[in-house]
């Protein structure tokens, strides 16, 4: 166990200071920003049913399709082997 | 002579050098091997987000067999060792989680997103965590032995965000000798997801609320789909350049998978070169796993904020939920889905329609909690370009 | 203090930027951006080469970001952002599009010009328009507002070439600078192909020209295969080793392919790693579609000369189809199939096949026009090594 | 839009000198590469037919097959993977 | 003024260069072109490990091609070409090898290893040869016209390792202007195992050994083929760090490969990652045939020292089996195995249990041979950390 | 053909010196490695008995699936190309 030099007194004032200040400009920024989003993407979908009027086309999609991270891909990857699988037994 | 040549070999073996008795080695790297194991225990026993955790465990074995020189350079013939390569390639310079975060763009839908917009105030809310902990890491360095300045706050912070590649971009970019325990501790947060949450949602809402069913989505179109990602990318340019990285990389994906004509390409973002890019910089970011960094308070201090970071993302999303149904009561939100914005895609939003079931075994939230959760995705990249443009100018 | 902090981030903003307040930003990085759409439309809507124009598109609307950095260096860190490592890795290096042409050669099928070897002088013959385009872009930089050296007259002629890593290879190589445009405006024509090809054609062609119908072509061995690639190689070694990185990778992805006992590779050379590199490629070449670089007559210019190389290409391919039925009318050739000599594969074969049943729809040219059609690939390479052999030993 | 400084004239008078060279050069080049090409791919199937003369094994293959653009591949790979399957499959 | 342009160009022929009147070019290049296409016979022809062959041959035509500058820097323009940069990317630094036998690991079955280990004393046992090759070419370095270094013996004895990245790696860090020969002679040898050992087989083994049957192989459990890989890091770990990017990485591939978990990863290093990196290697590795390291005595030397290694380490792997009978007669074992020890994997494992059927065809042995088969590589791996790690505190 | 300068007896003799150490010294650690790894692997062995008892799942696997070259896994290939093929044609 390494035990760190204790920074002065000061500088930690100074940075949680800042780090007030970083708080209020991040949580105002994250929101204004999804906020203008909520707005830009529902004149986006105005706009493009203005141009595509009839092609309300795919539902939203299946939960087993719903996957956003490395980490869910197991399932095709489970499928795949099952699919290897049969190939290598049918041999 | 043979004597002579025994003993060299002998001075050569890593035993020697776990006795410290080769300069820059210790016991502290047998320490970080067995910390290295426990991380391989979790990954392939507990299922610890395995792709990560087992590549970040073996690269913390290889990096700390003493006298290896894996992650280092070699001082007898000064050649870099093959993990320090991979480490100068593409986490030193950013590359991988750009590439990581182009690969999840391409395997991300937005359609729940897209046909319930407001839910990305889900995803603002919920990154409340991330500067919370920033603040929390800044006031622990008054406790003697734990340390943090600017940098490594925003870097422990933005183990808040609960996405890995966003964590581990910008932890490169402001303290990436913190990488190690913060990128752990990111992957192992969220995959304790299911353990971590469903209390803080049964203690923050009554039956009622996570009784309410929400409106059928509707369909959304291909088009939508395809202008969804230039929108963001819009806003991104116009507002905050500094998340263009990562706002750019995960829209570019995107964009590559919805557009339609590209999906050779979409189909290797997703595998061949995520794939790739995963087993390089994991190994990589094991090797940031050195006794030295790890081995002190300031590790204890990460992962108490990492968990304080995850707890606060969770409230801020359901209080938010709940506001928002009492300023819109016709368009009533399940407040359990805002906790998926904490992103963690997908196991926040699959933990957010189970502790719904538990109420309601016919209320499937699913699709609904799919839309906080990538917003939750956003909403981190957003963070993560604060944190990148503001920090550096403040020291 | 927070009003300097948001001051701070103010000035951090793309609109800031766009304003002309931050240095080295700009309007133009605006209007950039819109460039980078266009080519997303025209990608996306008009099918126009899309696995490239929605990379090169995307390339430069993340590189016009101001304050993004992606294509730069960073002020305030010295940190180069993602996409100009990836231009320093390979496009300065001219790495990636040798990558390419390896994975067009596994790809390419020699089997119709081995069987009618004859066509390889329509594909030298389209070649002329490369050179007629070098001679007019030295000959437009009479005009004020225009202005090309030997070194980008050699870049703009080679659009001509009608092959994508052919141009980016050679422009990369004589005036890095130009790749933006001239790769835009070398895949768009490509795109165009069948637009522009199909007036000229009709206009130099009689109707019994067009409905001459061709032997059918014989079978080709698996040995003819593997040694046709050996040919070709060693032609370029004794004669032309300019062309060496050109010539050589494109005859070893064919050799991989066609050889029978590398498969494995060869379908990596076609899929994984052609499509990592054509992702890693197109940013980078988006990267060139700088404000400075691209607002100006030089990019009319270019656009106009890259018109005029592909119809003289189209031109002399015909005509000189033409004088090859006057010298040996024994063995009739369709002058159609002449047009496909300037490369652009398969879109122009695939012209001449379509315009010949306009004649007569019992006429299939695919086949035959395929020959001259990958015979141009190696004209336009080869054309490629005298350009890089002398145009550098003249200045 | 930019307006570049224009180059002396003499320059300009030079460089096109050397681009009719150039062109000169180029055209020769590539039409003695490629002719002789012609007579070097002629003697290479007459050295194949010699050395394994009862070999005519493929027929010219299909249209569908005969790509060699990125751009194209797709249908050819798919096409391509399930006739090299099958082929594979039946030896 | 066209007159000395085309003098100039001619001046950029091959011919030119062949010819000897380019400067630093001269007949040799046309040997080793000869050479390379040699090899392009051997690997596509007579099926000599093709896959490493094909790519070795044409990067050494390549690297040949006089004033094609693809494996050195170009004086006129001071760029390296192609070759050149893979070369400094992948071999100067030893990382394509590590990564190749991450793939390797990920192949491998070490399941018959792990039902009967005491065939580990097997695959050490095989190992002899590459100690005596080295001894024997510090021996040949006497002859007039032969002369290796400490390096250079160390490098050619690792041919006997009869394991391609092991030799491409250790030749890498110690000599690697020996590359060409000695990855050549190392994979040629290997294709050729079915020939070299059976004689050597039968000579040293009676009829009524060969015909040994041994026990079937107990089944191994998942949990085994996890906890192997891990046993065998910990022991490279105390005992023999300079073996830790070979073991090291062999181990990861296994452990992902059998960890069940990511097999997604496992998936893509053997064959997107395995793949792209064999060209890169081959290429690389092939641009070090040059004629002024090849085209002399040594080059005889080194073939016929790989051959006594191959010889040898057949032997001695054969002796250690009879002598394991001697000592331990209640569990026979058939010594045909113990020529397996060599790696050359499997090729040296099915010859074991062809020639054993010869003497009874109801006498299945490529299972056992699997096991020595499988240790060799891990043999091979620890003499090269030997050598690694002794070589350069010798000089 | 290059003749190369002859390096110096004494060197040669130095180096054969070395040699012999190499040699005894690699044989040895070769030895002592693998027998190390005989002992430690039936020791996990029987410690993975231990932790999981009933569990020997898997019969050592098939010749066919033994593979640790690169150059063998065309089989491998060619099932998941035909199984990759079958999947896309079925769309
Ligand atoms: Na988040
Ligand atoms: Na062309
Ligand atoms: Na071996």
């Amino acid at each position: 166990m390494v035990f760190l030099a204790q920074l002065p007194k000061e500088q930690l004032v100074a940075q949680l200071e800042n780090g007030v200040i970083l708080m209020i400009l991040g949580i105002t920024t994250v929101f204004v920003f999804l906020t203008l989003l909520v707005f830009l993407t529902k004149a986006m979908s105005a706009i493009a049913k203005k141009i595509a009027p009839q092609k309300p086309k795919a539902v939203v999609s299946s939960p087993a399709a719903v996957t956003a991270s490395a980490s869910s891909a197991s399932e095709a990857d489970i499928a795949a082997a099952i699919v290897a699988a049969f190939a290598k037994s049918k041999e | 002579m043979i004597g002579s040549a025994f003993n060299q070999l002998w001075q050569s073996t890593g035993l020697f050098g776990f006795l410290g008795m080769a300069e820059g080695f210790g016991v502290g790297n047998l320490v970080m091997i067995l910390v290295g194991f426990v991380l391989l225990y979790l990954a392939i026993v507990k299922n610890f987000e395995p792709l990560l955790l087992v590549t970040i465990g073996f690269g913390c074995i290889l990096s700390n067999i003493p006298m290896g020189y894996a992650a280092s350079i070699d001082p007898n013939s000064g050649a870099p060792g093959f993990i320090k390569l991979l480490f100068d390639m593409g986490i030193d310079t950013g590359l991988f989680p750009i590439l990581i975060f182009m690969g999840v763009g391409a395997m991300t839908d937005f359609g729940p997103l897209i046909a319930n917009p407001k839910t990305l105030l889900l995803g603002a809310a919920a990154q409340a965590g991330i500067f919370v902990a920033l603040l929390g890491a800044l006031a622990l360095s008054f406790i003697p032995g734990i340390n943090f300045d600017l940098f490594a706050a925003g870097s422990i912070g933005i183990i808040g965000g609960a996405d890995g590649p966003t964590a581990i971009y910008v932890t490169s970019r402001l303290k990436p000798d913190l990488l190690g325990p913060i990128a752990v501790a990111a992957y192992s947060y969220m995959a304790l997801v299911p353990i971590i949450q469903p209390p803080i949602m049964r203690a923050l809402t009554t039956k009622e609320e996570r009784m309410i069913k929400m409106q059928q989505l509707r369909p959304v179109s291909k088009l939508e789909r395809i202008l969804f990602p230039l929108t963001v990318l819009t806003a991104c340019a116009i507002l905050l350049p500094s998340a263009t990285p990562l706002i750019g990389s995960l829209m570019f994906g995107n964009l590559v998978k919805e557009c339609g004509v590209t999906n050779r390409l979409s189909d290797t973002m997703q595998n061949a070169l995520m794939n790739i890019v995963t087993i390089f910089l994991g190994l990589s970011v094991g090797s940031k796993m050195e006794a030295s960094h790890f081995l002190n308070l300031n590790t204890l201090g990460i992962l108490v904020l990492g968990m304080v970071a995850f707890s606060i993302g969770t409230t801020s999303g359901l209080l938010i939920a709940k506001l928002m149904n009492k300023l819109d009561p016709k368009h009533p939100v399940n407040p359990l889905i805002g906790s998926a914005g904490v992103s963690a895609v997908p196991m926040a939003a699959r933990v957010a329609s189970k502790v719904g079931q538990e109420s309601d075994p016919q209320n499937f939230l699913l699709m609904h909690a799919m839309g906080p959760n990538v917003a939750g995705v956003i909403g981190s990249a957003v963070a993560a370009g604060v944190l990148l443009a503001v920090i550096p100018s403040m020291m």
